[in-house]
């Protein structure tokens, strides 16, 4: 595998593709999202169970690439506990950083989503692992 | 005496974007259905003309205006024995085989479908053969019908025929499939719309660059194609009609150039081939398309089918050894297109990481979405060969193909 | 410190056509306003595209499509700071000025247009802004009414607002005009069509080239304009909109590229732009638009019109003193273009007898017929300048219209 | 003036240009045909009295540029007096020679029409020399 390849599916990334955490419905879920990917025709649907303004549980469902389900997975694991503000200044941050190519400065105490990093450089495969991002947001605006 | 045929992959030479790397690797192009590179014989010419014929044609009397139309209306000539066409005033220029279709869907609407007919298109055809006439049949109170697949993507003349009725007024169908490469018996299918009086509208953007193409054998009365995927320049298409038809369309983008005569509220127009070309022509684009109709016919289209079809046949032999690979659609004659699927990985991955070793390949739904759901998956990943491909760099193809499934899975 | 300006014709070693014989004869461009001419720039942009950045747009996930992307999408944020446009989400890309004209025809006829609604366009358009609304006004059961030219060709805003009622829904104006040169005051014309609530349509394709162009300041609902005509290549046209419309409207063309998903027999379509670019783009000729906008903007826009208009002046200096000659149009701000009969000689023979010297001019009725009932003659003979042009070329070309003048009465 | 020119518009042409025959209306004209030439708007009525298969007379009318009212002029001089058989070969005869660039053969026996050929080389005026013909052929049409 050549460098570029490798920054774009990190271990990381391999290992919550295969093996992703929080797949599949989330039975006592309060809210949720599915967005599609016009490119590929890919969907996502995030689930979450929100009290008292956190996080409790959050999955995912859907048919997706690699990166698709690896940034869910990531997604999943990282709000989880976090309050929905938390959880709202992470994805802006983000999306933000994903979304720009590679002028945008690194962001601090993302942990493990850094390795999302690669897309930067792939602009048609961005949207392969913000659509689980985009998704969290909409549903984050149903809970204010 | 007739020389041994070369190995036309020595053409690459000619090919200027297939002899130079790409982010420091070499390029091995596999997506020539998408837009086929260019010769350089079609560069050159392109380049002449912006230099040498760059004026307005039919308008101007002056001489660079003049020998421009000359230049200009020669590539009807040339599009008629590419195609075997009777009479250049059937060859009309539209910017690609969307331009095309938009064009037969929106006029042919309006002269020939009435509310309660029906327009028959395939489940295999690509979006801009369903689209337009998806808009138009609703806009006429006409219905869409579609002549369904099985589940290995094939037609069959009666999956076809049992779709016709005396209401049927168009069939619209490819001449080739962008996504399993199948071609169809649109001979069949033509005699069929005869037998219930509808007009055939042939899709041939991506049989025209593979092989030799007779419209007054296939018996169509409307045959589209592109230019850019032929060889050609971008902005450029034909449509091929039958000038009995054609001379009683009404036009479609008005303007300058197919107007006789414009009076403050109504306008006449010019005869065909003028009437539906509105509008500055791509001058130069259309001059390039004749340079590479030249280099095709100089390599000859029997000699090039001949040479892909024996590449496809060795490329599904090395595809079907890699581990978890699936070749989509069935045997049967077919251009050098061809999809497949790897088990559990994403087909954008797959493409993705064949990037990543300079093989650029196709992946998703191409366009092709109603004919996905017969088939079963979500999507595929895309080869398209052309004659300066070899089986060395399918060879390479595969040996990825086998790492990737590895790393993915 | 900012350089003493250098005259600009000394561009002309820039542009390849301009510095060859035509049939043996130094060639004295004068039709610039049907083609221009394009700079080596324009031309290398154009080869390095087809060599470097030759595949599909937005589909292709490999390098080479992802670099063409990237270069493709930067030309629409280039026609942004051409025209001063806000939201490169408004550039659609089309094959020149007639498409992009048809295209608003049709989608706003569809979305704004009911029956006994009015069309405002004026007596000075070229046919490819009066033809496409009168079949859509036809269509939509609506009315084209004509704002009347005074017998110099002359637009006053009085005429024009005295056509406006509660009823007009668009109005369709050039910003100048390709037979007199004349330009129209589009920013009070777009205040007119705001107070009655009409859209405003400009056809830029003759200003743009000539003067320093801002979408805001005008105060225009769309802008159309051709890259052939703006040293670019053929095939490509802009049309420009307010995002808060374009948003709203139907498309036009269908088929790839602009679908978001398809169903048998329903679609449902892309956001803007992609919702109006259906089919293969020019790629390589959208990529060389970007090239012409950056020549002309490292030039600046300002200069030529400075020293275009000086040319301009001179030009009509000159043709007053040829015997018999009759300068059409008025006096006013207007594009380097010029419009003049020659009494007892046809301008097609003008046309002709000037080619003989090599000196390319245009003759008939540039595409504006109804204009001429107005102005009282049958044809003019056109010239139209550039920065490229000299007093040089105009004397040579008085002289032979002295010598036509003799030969021909 | 350049060779290319002065074959275009030879001395016989623009004889004819400057004081054409029969220009006017035709008084007594059983026949009438109008044509008009889309490239320019210019237009010619050719008009001619025809008794007993013979051509008595022929003028022309119109609006049109020195090929067409010299080649209309001459046509007026050329069939006068033929019968109609002889007017239809000549016109075949000069429509065939003219619209071809000079592959074809020289016709004979045409006398001063010959002056048209230069149009030959101008296949955008070529229209301006045969509309007069082209009318005339609508018009013997109609004596059939
Ligand atoms: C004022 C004007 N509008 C529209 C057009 C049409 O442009 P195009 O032929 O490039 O579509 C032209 C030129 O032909 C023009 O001069
Ligand atoms: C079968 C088929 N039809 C139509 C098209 C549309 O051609 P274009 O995009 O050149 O208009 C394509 C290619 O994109 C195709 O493969």
């Amino acid at each position: 595998m050549n460098a570029a390849l490798a920054n774009l599916y990190q271990e990381v990334i391999l290992t919550h593709h295969r093996k992703p955490h929080h797949f599949g419905p989330l039975p006592d879920a309060t809210h949720h999202v599915r967005l599609v990917n016009p490119l590929c025709g890919d969907e996502v649907t995030i689930s979450a169970s929100i009290h008292h303004d956190a996080i409790a549980a959050c999955h995912f469902e859907g048919h997706g690439c690699a990166l698709c389900r690896a940034s869910a997975s990531l997604l999943t694991v990282s709000v989880r506990g976090q309050s929905v503000q938390q959880a709202r200044a992470l994805g802006q941050t983000l999306l933000n950083f994903l979304q720009h190519e590679t002028d945008a400065q690194e962001p601090e105490g993302i942990g493990d989503l850094i390795a999302l990093s690669g897309v930067r450089e792939h602009p048609s495969r961005r949207r392969c692992a913000t659509l689980p991002w985009e998704a969290l947001l909409h549903l984050l605006d149903d809970c204010a | 005496m007739i020389a041994a045929p070369v190995a036309l992959h020595a053409r690459r030479a000619d090919f200027p974007a297939l002899c130079r790397p790409v982010n420091g690797l070499p390029l091995i192009y596999l997506d020539h259905a998408a837009t086929s590179q260019k010769p350089q014989v079609v560069l050159d010419a392109l380049m002449t003309a912006y230099v040498e014929r760059c004026a307005n044609v039919h308008r101007g009397v002056y001489a660079l205006s003049e020998a421009a139309t000359r230049d200009f209306e020669a590539v009807r000539h040339k599009v008629c024995s590419l195609i075997d066409a009777p009479d250049p005033r059937g060859v009309v220029f539209t910017k690609g085989t969307t331009e095309s279709l938009n064009l037969l869907a929106h006029s042919l609407g309006q002269r020939f479908v009435q509310p309660g007919d029906e327009v028959l298109v395939t489940q295999l055809e690509h979006h801009s053969n369903v689209v337009p006439w998806q808009v138009m049949a609703k806009q006429r109170g006409a219905t869409l019908v579609v002549a369904p697949v099985d589940a290995q993507g094939t037609l069959s003349l009666d999956a076809l025929s049992r779709k016709l009725s005396p209401k049927t007024k168009i069939i619209a169908c490819t001449h080739a499939s962008n996504v399993t490469g199948a071609l169809m018996d649109v001979r069949s299918i033509c005699q069929l719309g005869r037998q219930v009086g509808a007009l055939t509208v042939i899709d041939g953007a991506q049989a025209i660059p593979h092989l030799p193409v007779s419209v007054q054998e296939l018996g169509c009365d409307f045959y589209c194609f592109s230019a850019h995927k032929l060889l050609g320049p971008f902005g450029v298409g034909v449509l091929w009609g039958r000038t009995a038809i054609l001379d009683t369309m009404p036009p479609w983008q008005t303007g300058g150039a197919m107007v006789l005569s414009v009076r403050e509220t109504e306008s006449d127009y010019q005869p065909i081939p003028q009437r539906f070309e509105a509008g500055t022509q791509a001058v130069a684009e259309v001059i390039a398309l004749g340079a590479a109709i030249d280099y095709l016919q100089g390599i000859g289209l029997p000699e090039i089918a001949k040479q892909e079809d024996a590449l496809l046949q060795q490329a599904k032999q090395c595809l079907r050894k890699v581990p978890g690979l699936r070749l989509l659609g069935s045997e049967g004659p077919s251009v050098p297109v061809i999809s497949f699927v790897l088990d559990g990985v994403h087909p954008h991955d797959v493409a993705t990481a064949l990037s990543a070793e300079g093989i650029a390949v196709r992946a998703g739904l191409h366009c092709a979405e109603p004919l996905f759901s017969a088939l079963g998956v979500r999507g595929s990943v895309r080869i398209s060969l052309s004659f300066v491909n070899t089986i060395e760099e399918i060879e390479r193809l595969c040996t990825s193909l086998v790492q990737i499934g590895v790393l993915f899975r």
